[in-house]
């Protein structure tokens, strides 16, 4: 959304209907936070639905929640808050004009990123070799479920986990594109809107993991 | 304006040439054009079925097709013309076009997020249409759980192709959102927006907020059908009544992402063609908010059979009364406008006031369907087939062709052949009654919807519908002719054929690609006949 | 809206103290979640509402200062604000119904 | 044809069969002639201005009139109004259909693709064949085997969607003799317009009668059980058994004895083979019909119950 510019070296150029950079900055933004809107109601179906059944069956989801490893989403939920800081403190660099340190920050952000999809991978491997899959692909007798239908748990954990998961991937892309862009210095104090964007994409995947790692892993 | 008219020959048509000029388009006018060849094009094929359907449903039995062939032309009718025509319809052809004219803007916010919106149609379209060569779906446009989980069809593909559309339509709201808040020209204060332009808005706010909604909801059907989780399917220990509520909050709303730009065009319409101030503009405009806030409470009305609960069936019957408040006092409204006005009946004005017979009549019988205990009776029968019917294409239909020939000359800069436009409209209003009362009967005599075959007594009524069906489809094709002729041999259209006060109509015809040589400053309220 | 604004208007800037003593909250708040779900056993039907409780104010100090809500437009909030109320809303109807159902069971 | 048998038609409505039908009915007349006066008022209005201010000059004024607030609040008030007084009255009614007497006459219905299946505790089951007695509260509860239907009887101004994994139910009491339509109005795939049944109100001594004399099917030659099954499991709603015409699925006329051609092969039509047919359906299907279509009975059907229905297809000449 926050493309609609053409990137020609160090000026940024203002799109002819805009009046001026300001008027495009406030614009872009708008639209970033009219998408965020969408983000929130997407995954937001999902948290009603789980909140639905996990109040029709308390007990299948207690015992799904068993399943996790609360220190693996812990690790994870710090891994989150510590890129959000250093996505936070990228946009600060560049409205201070010091690009360099913004570079280093985006990695940072990056690899933190990279760092949370291996935990997940871990985690998921994990649960298939236990033979933990969402819906009818749970095998029941391998588990030892309690609760024929500890599927839907699952299938909840997956898809949730899922979707923030490939979130986590496209902001890692889009942080990339951030990134090298910083270093061709397309942004500074003056016109850093694109950065701005994506972190306020990477501040969501941190938002919705913030309330998922309580609803997954410790209440259940 | 004479001044601006003898400007230059350059236009937004002319300025570039070559099909690629066009697929790479950022010129919101292009963009809106390119629309209206894929709407018209998935129209044609919507309308096709449409006749197969009548055409099958002449006579009791089998007649043309077999019952599976019948459910599939059925769901594809539902879903080509709910997703590919009605949805995008007025905003992405109509508001892509003049949104930015009516507020003076050169462009909406972001033009290739819009240019990016057309393609994520044409791919959602492409994806749909793929559907017709593997396993046709059965399932009707609603995609009810457990039939749509256990039915052997392709209905993963058909509902990735509903979720794409659905992402083009929500960026398309979004860009609409911020054009109106930050577009503006100076003094083009929201008070001196025209009604056209508060309806689109208002329906940008739904297509932003109801949509993701769908999503989630489609992928979770496709989740269900791929690994069984079970959230919507009973023999799994979900509740199939779930999906309906995820449906219906999306779909409820999506209901008047189809109507409310219609009522905007017809606001426009009505002011121009009486040549008389609107009525009550800020009422028009506050009641489209107001429609689109209430849409989000109301729909349960959907699903008075269904299994929810008594209680909740009675509130959100109380909730859909509400609704019906702003409609009326849009009505009204449009009657008080033409009082003491100078009423021209030239063919746009024809639409309007088709528009508003044909919606009076869906919107009462919208409140008898409101009213629980009646709707216990008519729910899924074709009272509520002619219901909608009288509402998406009597209204919203009937809005886009008006509008279509009120903007003809500002979008092609040629004029149309007044005449047969008016043989069109004789045709196509006449054919939609003859069509669609007979089935307002049908339904009270009980028989329900999606039925290929019927009991005898039935079956007078649905030979009635079947002709009248034809009368739709002569009146199309005639339209269609008037569109290629006043295209091909048309004569040059003046800047403001109608005498309009709208911006739009102040720059030459076709609009210059900039829109507006000099950023116009706005001193007044749109609709100043004075 | 969009008209008026002051075209030269510097962009706010937060200070890095802010950014790291947000970060630090953040941090504590979610061993302040863990070492609240040992307890889960005393604090029985509360440890859902206070797991939830510390999540709100973590997403609320996001929201704020690494968002920079707290320094954006009214516009920019109120939007964002309408989708938790609309979630609401979906949660609210679907709830009406499904707890209110009253189940129907087979006397055969 | 088959309407004037069933219930003759009321000024556009079916019959009223129930007392809430009636209501149900003033409701909604109440409704035709307030729609049909707004109709009047806005369309009417409508032409009477497009007639009476129409265009005679191309320099025309028109009067500059924004808006009138009285005028605006009587037209969102009055409106308002209306449309509470109908929401109060249709709950009122609505209030009556969703309370469930007590002692009503409890009949089990269970829908599946396509057909109606109504078991009385008695142990009497009927196929699309739903009869009860007259002046008398019957309570329906309701499930269904596979996906969502609906139990719709115009007649009686009822609908209730029928949903798997869940009962839903719905109260009637009829106070007409004669038989009514009972339609599937949720759709439900490829025979949902086929998924009728008849609902015959009979007076008392006639349902009692009748009801003695479905119990005793134990007692018949073995082709007429065979027969009775054949209706109760709507086994005719797929397959056609007085002549060679295919629906869902092949004929069963005359085809005991033959050889049939199957996708997996020639089989010839014997005791196994139908008894095969029935418990695995889809082991051999008969060329030109799709698999997966018709639905196991296995665990539904007892050893007499098979031999029951082999002897009646046996019959089918």
């Amino acid at each position: 959304m926050s493309t609609d510019s053409t990137h020609a070296g160090h000026d940024h150029h203002v799109a002819h209907h805009f009046r001026n950079a300001e008027h495009e900055y406030l614009t872009s933004k708008e639209g970033i936070w009219l998408f965020m809107v969408t983000e929130i109601l997407m995954f937001g179906g999902l948290f009603v639905g789980y909140s639905i059944f996990h109040n029709i069956y308390p007990e299948m989801f207690a015992e799904g929640a068993k399943y996790l490893d609360w220190k693996m989403g812990f690790i994870n939920t710090l891994v989150l808050i510590f890129s959000s800081l250093t996505m936070a403190l990228g946009i600060y660099f560049l409205q201070k004009n010091q690009p360099k340190k913004a570079v280093v920050s985006l990695a940072i952000t990056i690899l933190c990123g990279a760092i949370f999809m291996v935990v997940k991978y871990f985690e998921y491997t994990h649960k298939f070799h236990l033979g933990i899959f969402p819906g009818r692909l749970l095998d029941v007798a391998k588990v030892g479920a309690e609760h024929a239908n500890l599927g839907m748990y699952f299938g909840f954990y997956y898809c949730m986990t899922g979707l923030h998961g490939i979130h986590v991937l496209l902001g890692m892309s889009l942080i990339t594109w951030v990134l090298f862009r910083t270093i061709r210095g397309d942004f500074n104090s003056n016109y850093y809107t694109a950065v701005e964007g994506v972190g306020i994409f990477w501040h969501i995947v941190d938002l919705i993991w913030i309330f998922l790692f309580p609803l997954l892993y410790l209440v259940g | 304006m004479a001044s601006a008219a003898a400007h230059s020959d350059k236009n937004y048509l002319n300025e570039s040439s070559g099909l690629w000029s066009w697929l790479t388009t950022l010129d919101h006018k292009r963009i809106g054009i390119m629309y209206f060849i894929a709407v018209m094009f998935f129209f044609l094929l919507g309308g096709v079925m449409a006749l197969l359907l009548r055409l099958e449903l002449y006579s009791p039995g089998q007649t043309i097709m077999t019952a599976d062939q019948y459910n599939q032309v059925m769901t594809y009718h539902g879903a080509i013309m709910v997703f590919m025509v009605i949805i995008p319809g007025i905003p992405a052809i109509l508001g892509n076009f003049f949104l930015p004219l009516h507020i003076g803007a050169k462009d909406v916010a972001f033009p290739r997020l819009n240019l990016f919106s057309w393609y994520c149609l044409m791919a959602g379209a492409l994806l749909a249409f793929s559907t017709l060569f593997t396993h046709k779906i059965d399932t009707g446009w609603t995609f009810y759980t457990p039939y749509s989980i256990k039915t052997g069809t392709s209905v993963v593909t058909m509902v990735i192709a509903a979720f794409i559309m659905g992402m083009s339509s929500i960026l398309t709201g979004l860009n609409f959102i911020a054009t109106v808040h930050k577009l503006r020209a100076p003094g083009m204060t929201m008070y001196r927006i025209p009604l056209f332009v508060w309806a689109l808005y208002s329906t940008a706010i739904l297509q932003v907020l109801a949509t993701p909604v769908l999503g989630i909801t489609l992928l979770l059907l496709s989740v269900e059908r791929a690994f069984g989780v079970g959230i919507f399917d009973p023999a799994l220990g979900g509740d199939p009544i779930l999906f309906q509520h995820f449906f219906w909050f999306y779909s409820h709303p999506a209901v008047y992402i189809m109507i409310l730009p219609a009522m905007g065009v017809v606001s426009e319409l009505i002011t121009a063609f009486s040549r008389k101030v609107i009525f009550g503009y800020t009422a028009i405009a506050y009641s489209s908010l107001g429609i689109a806030g209430v849409s989000f409470f109301v729909w349960g009305h959907h699903m008075f059979v269904s299994g929810q609960s008594t209680t909740a069936g009675v509130v959100f019957s109380f909730l859909t009364m509400l609704v019906g408040v702003p409609t009326a006092i849009k009505m009204f409204n449009w009657l008080a406008t033409m009082y003491k006005g100078s009423v021209l009946m030239r063919s746009p004005m024809l639409y309007a006031l088709g528009f508003l017979f044909l919606f009076a009549i869906g919107g009462v019988t919208g409140i008898m369907l409101a009213v629980v205990a009646v709707d216990v009776h008519f729910h899924d029968t074709y009272f509520v087939v002619a219901h909608f019917h009288y509402v998406m294409v009597g209204g919203t239909l009937m809005a886009i062709m008006g509008g279509f020939y009120y903007w003809f000359p500002k979008m092609f800069g040629k004029m149309y052949s007044e005449s047969l436009a008016r043989l069109s409209f004789v045709f196509i209003f006449i054919g939609f009654n003859v069509t669609f009362f007979p089935q307002f009967v049908l339904g009270a005599m009980g028989m329900p919807r999606r039925y290929f075959d019927y009991i005898p007594a039935y079956h007078s009524l649905n030979a009635i519908s079947t002709v009248g069906s034809w009368l739709i489809a002569i009146g199309f094709l005639i339209s269609l002719y008037v569109i290629v002729k006043g295209l091909i041999s048309g004569e040059k259209a003046p800047a403001n054929p109608w005498g309009a006060k709208t911006l739009e109509w102040t720059v030459p015809s076709p609009p210059p690609h900039h829109n507006f040589d000099v950023e116009p400053v706005i001193t007044a309220g749109p609709y100043e006949y004075r | 809206m969009g008209n008026n604004h002051d075209e030269n208007h510097a962009h706010h800037i937060t200070p890095l103290e802010t950014y790291l003593k947000v970060a630090g909250a953040l941090f504590a708040l979610t061993f302040l979640t863990v070492i609240a779900h040992h307890f889960n056993n005393q604090l029985g039907v509360l440890a859902a509402p206070i797991a939830f409780l510390i999540a709100t104010v973590k997403a609320v100090l996001v929201m704020l200062w690494f968002m920079h809500l707290k320094y954006d437009s009214v516009m920019n909030r109120v939007i964002f604000g309408a989708g938790f109320f609309f979630l609401a809303l979906l949660l609210f109807f679907s709830g009406l119904d499904i707890w209110t159902r009253v189940a129907e069971f087979s006397t055969l | 044809m088959m309407w004037f048998n069933y219930a003759q038609a009321q000024s556009f409505m079916p019959t009223e069969g129930t007392k809430i039908a009636s209501q149900v009915d003033n409701l909604y007349g109440f409704l035709l002639a307030a729609s049909f006066i707004s109709c009047v008022i806005v369309i009417g209005g409508m032409i009477f201005f497009v007639w009476k201010y129409r265009r005679r000059t191309e320099t025309d004024k028109t009067a500059y009139i924004t808006h009138n607030t009285f005028l605006e609040f009587l037209w969102s008030f009055i409106p308002l109004v209306i449309f509470l007084a109908v929401f109060a009255w249709g709950w009122n009614i609505y209030h009556d259909m969703r309370t469930m007497p007590k002692d009503a006459l409890e009949v089990q219905v269970t829908g599946k693709q396509w057909a109606w299946e109504f078991e009385y505790k008695s142990g009497v089951k009927t196929g699309n064949l739903l009869v009860v007695p007259v002046n008398k509260d019957v309570k329906l509860i309701m499930t269904s085997k596979d996906v969502l239907h609906s139990f719709y009887i115009p007649s009686f101004r009822i609908k209730q969607d029928v949903i798997p994994g869940m009962y839903t139910s719905l109260w009637f009491n009829a106070d007409k003799l004669g038989e009514f339509h009972v339609f599937c109005a949720e759709f439900c795939g490829t025979q949902h317009s086929g998924m009728l049944a008849t609902v015959k109100v009979v007076t008392q001594a006639e349902y009692e009668a009748w009801l003695i004399e479905e119990s005793q099917v134990g007692m018949l030659p073995l082709a007429q059980r065979g027969q009775k099954l054949f209706q109760a499991k709507a086994c005719a709603s797929c397959h056609s058994v007085a002549d060679a015409s295919a629906k869902v699925g092949p004929s069963l006329w005359q085809k005991f004895g033959t050889k049939e051609l199957t996708e997996e092969g020639e089989f010839a039509i014997d005791e196994n083979f139908v008894r095969e047919s029935i418990l695995s359906p889809n082991a051999k299907t008969t060329k030109g019909f799709p698999k997966g279509v018709m639905p196991t009975f296995q665990g539904q059907l007892n050893e007499t119950e098979l031999s029951a229905l082999i002897e009646y297809i046996k019959t089918l000449k």
